[in-house]
């Protein structure tokens, strides 16, 4: 595939005074969506905050390099971009989303361009984006905020998109049409997605590749076809055995 | 039990060092009639405000009193006095606070209101007007802190009955068919005890300070018995000439307020980990 | 809006007539009767003829209920009564000493807000550190101190010790200085407490970790973690007007400050109702008030809170 | 034999938000040995369904049979007797203060016999050390499981399942679905399965009923519903469950 954007090497880290991220080796290309999945305890949310250089993970052995260098707290935003599962977590409740959008690219050093914002919130399926700024987020609702918070991450244009369950508090079909409009930012913006979920149906649905964690641990990646038609390690053959199928009769 | 982290270790210990100085405190001034040197109310006229010695550990005061002997037995008024106020506010808030969460409706409107309007009212201000109205000694400045204390014990125990009474094991309780006062009794009260308790242990030094203040002024224990704060106003007029008179009070006052709000702010650490 | 405004105001009316029925009534429960306390309090000898007539002049004979609504018709209109003392009307000498409280109180209030804003917003950032150990330590101790305690001691060190300032305060600056310290300093330790704890919890909040994630200047943060204090900070504030009140009157009787609370102290010994019963009034329905705008300002700030 | 009817039911809440119809107009009927799935996203009114039924609140209109006797109205202390919940969040449906036998022996009216708890406990597949433990120190599957084992001990003939699994993962939901089908092929349940995962309903129930609203939109053997689904919204929740699937 193409040029590598974000390569883990030999990851290890402790959360909480326990290990639970060992040797972890992951390389994510420019342009695809990786989704990493896995059950509570696995580590997937240890290894985002590890990528995000979060300071409550201690790394322990091992690198993070984006673009061939150590990952440090200051891409976050303009390089990678991060949403979180609790869409009302992203912004301040009490203050307008345009003072927040600004500060946000202050931080930057850049200026707020209204255009490019809109065009940012046409994708997102949102309109009348002059209205949108003026709100508060506490008047709106989780979904519009959820929204909000993946505008307020592209308009940094960051080239990687972490996105930590981000569809697990959403019903079935509200889950599917944020799937939707993921896989449409990545046709349109060109971004890379890092997707982490523990809902291996979500991951068929958006995935390029896919990476399946257990005890800390990558036990199988690959192709999401590959992975999910002809799983090779046990857990994942037991983990897709264990997924509700549509019964028919 | 659950295995403790190292934090959860260090406060276990701050706990376990700060409540047996506070056990100290409790027993050196229960115990005040066997530790005590001399009398606290024998006066004598040929010792009047001597500096502390061999005879009298912190001097005498203007009556010739021995001040050792009056903080022990002055502390036995004010911890006495700060216990047993905390104790009934607790009662009495505990109960009520459980029956407003868990019964709902008219009742909780209504005492709850009450307890709104009880906590509108500077608690100082009224308590001074009560007391001083009142003039009925220790027993007058513990109704006037009384009044408004068992509010906080009742929001909190009506807050935590009213959660724990959405939690589901209560639901399983009523498919069990048990009754109201099981339920109370055996979920919701034990499972309410800790938090309640932790703000009992929080409200000791604060009742300590209102109770000692309120003597301070006079509107408390009625002399000549022994209380700290009294005995720092009795002695403040001769600070002068003496002022262990006042130093020594004045310590133990912090001493024994610091161990207990520690104490406190320790255990409500701990409860939050 | 309005419907809320409506409800704000009936909701402080009726906590004032409770303390106004609240404070009528103590002078009944209190022992003896209102006639006797006042004769006895004058001086006078008591006997049946003279306490009949006192009775019929207060009024006395009437049922409680009129007699309530007379007192507390009287009291909307600010008449206090007379004072059992010297037969003067108590409100000029409550409007006397109230202005000489709110010089002490307000000094001691901006001053600790002034340094504790600081010292709060220091100490939360640096949570752990150093200067967050020391300020924690120092608002600990200052916590658990009494303020009688505290005058007494300044008293004795200052004044006594190092004879920095004079035993009896006057009027003036110079007299300030002491009166205003004792009420700081546990009041500014308190403040600091709080404060901590509320910035603590808003840089815990989500948003903060959302901002964080998208690469958010810290100062930023800060700004937004103020922000958001707000409304607490008038509740904080609010709560301690209260304790404010309680120990100005422990503060002016030891350094003779002639506010309303030496008044009320000297009235409690010389038994002179009125006085008492103006006190609470006043202090009460400052307090309420300041307690309800309070309210209304960190609505104001969060609205999402109740009203 | 029909064991739990219920006819016409209606639930209006009327809160600071207004007046809203929880469940409007909702039919069903439970027969000995079955189990009725009721899917529904949220805000379909599956869980207020649920209180109705188990007797937490009072439909505002319409009836509830048992064995043909009416109990509408009767609240949780009676209608134990027959019918048990099992709830979503299963570490919370115990007393964290409480081992697990006490617990289960709270649900016996008085029984006291660890015989049959033991016997319940190898059904759900749990060991006897686990009765001293507390929910606490009990893993999420190992909670439900033991909550299974308590409804059974009641001897009531009932249990309604409110999303038992959806606070799981996926393998441990899987190994309670599994116990929930062994228990069903042994003839030793009947139950009402609420969920808001049609896939995960069609392994279980033999009738589906699909929620919207608070309106029933479609049911049917589950056949019917997932094989010829006649109402656009079942279709859309078939059509994202098989994108779910893998």
């Amino acid at each position: 595939m193409a040029e590598s954007l974000l390569q883990i090497r030999n990851l290890s880290a402790s959360y909480d005074e326990s290990f639970v991220l060992k040797g972890i080796d992951l390389t994510v290309y420019k342009g695809e969506i990786l989704c990493i999945v896995g059950e509570s305890g696995s580590g997937k949310s240890t290894l985002i905050k590890a990528i995000c250089s979060d300071k409550s993970v201690r790394v322990t052995e091992g690198d993070i390099l984006f673009r061939e260098k150590r990952c440090g707290h200051e891409l976050l935003g303009s390089s990678i971009g991060l949403v979180q599962q609790n869409p009302e977590g992203a912004f301040n409740p009490l203050r307008a989303f345009d003072v927040q959008f600004k500060e946000t690219l202050k931080s930057h050093k850049r200026e707020l361009d209204k255009k490019k914002l809109s065009g940012i919130f046409t994708t997102l399926g949102l309109k009348d984006a002059e209205k949108l700024l003026k709100m508060k987020p506490f008047e709106m609702s989780g979904g519009m905020n959820q929204r909000m918070a993946i505008a307020a991450s592209l308009i940094l244009e960051p080239e990687l998109l972490l996105c930590d369950e981000i569809t697990s508090a959403l019903d079935v079909s509200t889950a599917i049409a944020a799937v939707d409009e993921l896989l449409r930012l990545r046709s349109e913006l060109g971004v890379t997605i890092v997707f982490v979920t523990h809902n291996l149906g979500i991951a068929a649905n958006i995935a390029d590749r896919v990476a399946i964690m257990y005890q800390g641990k990558i036990v199988e990646i690959g192709d999401a076809g590959d992975v999910l038609r002809n799983p090779k390690h046990d857990y994942t053959k037991g983990l897709l055995r264990d997924v509700p199928k549509l019964k028919l009769s | 039990m659950k295995h403790g982290t190292r934090r959860e270790k260090r406060l276990r210990n701050r706990i376990i060092a700060t409540a047996v100085l506070a056990l100290l405190i409790i027993l050196a001034t229960t115990f005040a009639g066997i530790l005590a040197p001399n009398d606290p109310y024998a006066t004598s006229a040929s010792s009047i405000r001597m500096a502390p010695g061999a005879q009298y550990p912190f001097g005498t005061d203007n009556l010739g009193r021995c001040v050792f002997s009056r903080v022990l037995y002055g502390g036995r008024t004010t911890i006495a006095a700060t216990f047993l106020l905390v104790f009934i506010s607790f009662l009495i808030g505990t109960v009520i606070g459980m029956l407003c969460g868990y019964y709902g409706g008219i009742l909780d409107t209504v005492l709850m209101r009450l307890a709104d309007i009880m906590l509108a009212f500077p608690q100082m201000v009224v308590a001074i007007a009560v007391a001083g109205i009142l003039n009925a000694g220790m027993t007058g400045a513990m109704v006037a802190l009384g009044i408004t204390m068992w509010v906080s014990f009742a929001r909190l125990a009506r807050s935590h009955t009213f959660s724990i009474k959405n939690e589901a094991y209560i639901q399983a309780a009523f498919f069990a068919g048990k009754s109201d006062f099981y339920i109370i009794m055996v979920h919701i009260f034990p499972n309410l005890l800790a938090p309640v308790l932790t703000n009992a242990l929080t409200q000791i030094g604060t009742t300590m300070i209102g109770l000692s203040g309120l003597s301070f002024l006079g509107l408390g224990v009625v002399p000549p018995k022994a209380e700290w704060g009294s005995m720092i106003s009795e002695g403040r007029a001769y600070i002068q000439i003496a002022p262990w008179a006042v130093l020594f009070p004045a310590l133990a006052t912090i001493i024994t307020i610091i161990i207990f709000n520690y104490l406190g702010d320790a255990v409500m650490d701990y409860m939050e980990v | 809006m309005i419907k809320k405004a409506i409800v704000k105001i009936v909701s402080l009316i009726s906590i004032l007539i409770v303390l106004s029925f609240f404070v009528f009534a103590l002078l009944y429960l209190a022992p003896g009767d209102p006639a006797e306390k006042r004769l006895t309090s004058q001086g006078v000898a008591v006997t049946k003829e003279v306490l009949d007539a006192e009775r019929e002049r207060l009024g006395l004979l009437k049922p409680f209920l009129v007699r309530y609504g007379e007192w507390l018709v009287r009291v909307i209109r600010g008449d206090f009564g007379v004072s059992f003392k010297d037969d003067m009307p108590v409100a000029p000498k409550l409007y006397a000493g109230l202005k000489n409280t709110t010089i002490l109180a307000m000094t001691s209030l901006l001053l600790s807000l002034a340094i504790s804003f600081w010292l709060s917003i220091l100490s939360a950032i640096r949570k752990n550190g150093i200067a967050d150990n020391i300020i924690r330590l120092f608002s600990f101790i200052g916590n658990s101190l009494p303020n009688f305690l505290i005058s007494v001691l300044l008293m004795y060190f200052l004044c006594i010790k190092i004879k920095l300032f004079p035993v009896i305060a006057k009027g003036n600056v110079q007299g300030l200085f002491m009166p205003v310290m004792s009420l700081s300093i546990p009041m500014t330790c308190r403040f600091i407490r709080q404060m901590r704890t509320e910035f603590l919890t808003q840089m815990k909040a989500d948003y903060v970790v959302g901002m964080w994630g998208r690469g958010v200047k810290g100062r930023y943060i800060v700004i937004n973690i103020l922000r958001n204090s707000i409304g607490h900070i008038f509740t904080i504030i609010a709560l301690q007007i209260g304790t404010l009140m309680g120990g100005s009157v422990v503060i002016e009787t030891i350094f003779r400050w002639p506010g309303i609370g030496k008044l009320v102290m000297d009235s409690i010994t010389a038994r002179d109702y009125p006085v008492i019963m103006g006190f609470v009034i006043i202090m009460g329905t400052i307090y309420v008030v300041i307690n309800q705008l309070s309210d209304i300002l960190s609505h104001c700030m969060d609205p999402r809170t109740n009203l | 034999m029909v064991l739990l009817e219920g006819k016409n039911l209606n639930k209006c809440f009327n809160d600071k938000q207004g007046y809203t119809n929880a469940l409007k107009d909702v039919s069903f009927s439970l027969n000995k040995g079955e189990v009725l799935g009721v899917v529904g996203e949220s805000g379909s009114g599956k869980s207020t369904l649920l209180r109705v039924v188990s007797g937490m609140i009072p439909p505002t209109g319409g009836s509830l049979l048992y064995k043909g006797e009416e109990y509408t109205g009767k609240r949780p202390r009676k209608t134990g007797e027959f019918l048990q919940v099992i709830f979503q969040n299963a570490k919370s449906s115990f007393d964290p203060r409480m081992t697990m036998e006490k617990a289960i022996l709270e649900n016996g009216r008085g029984k006291k016999d660890r015989a049959e708890i033991l016997e319940l406990l190898k059904l759900v597949g749990l060991e006897e050390r686990q009765l001293s433990k507390r929910a606490g120190e009990l893993s999420g599957g190992q909670c439900q499981r033991m909550s299974i084992a308590r409804a059974f001990y009641s001897e009531a003939e009932i249990l309604l399942c409110d999303e038992i699994t959806s606070a799981l993962d996926v393998s441990t939901q899987a190994r309670v679905v599994e116990l929930l089908q062994k228990l069903k092929s042994d003839g030793k349940l009947s139950a009402i399965f609420i969920s808001h995962d049609i896939a995960l309903v069609s392994m279980i129930c033999d009738k589906i009923m699909v929620m919207k609203g608070g309106r029933c939109v479609e049911q049917g053997t589950t056949a019917e519903v997932i094989g010829s689904p006649k109402d656009e919204y079942t279709k859309l929740l078939i059509d994202s469950a098989r994108r779910q699937s893998v």
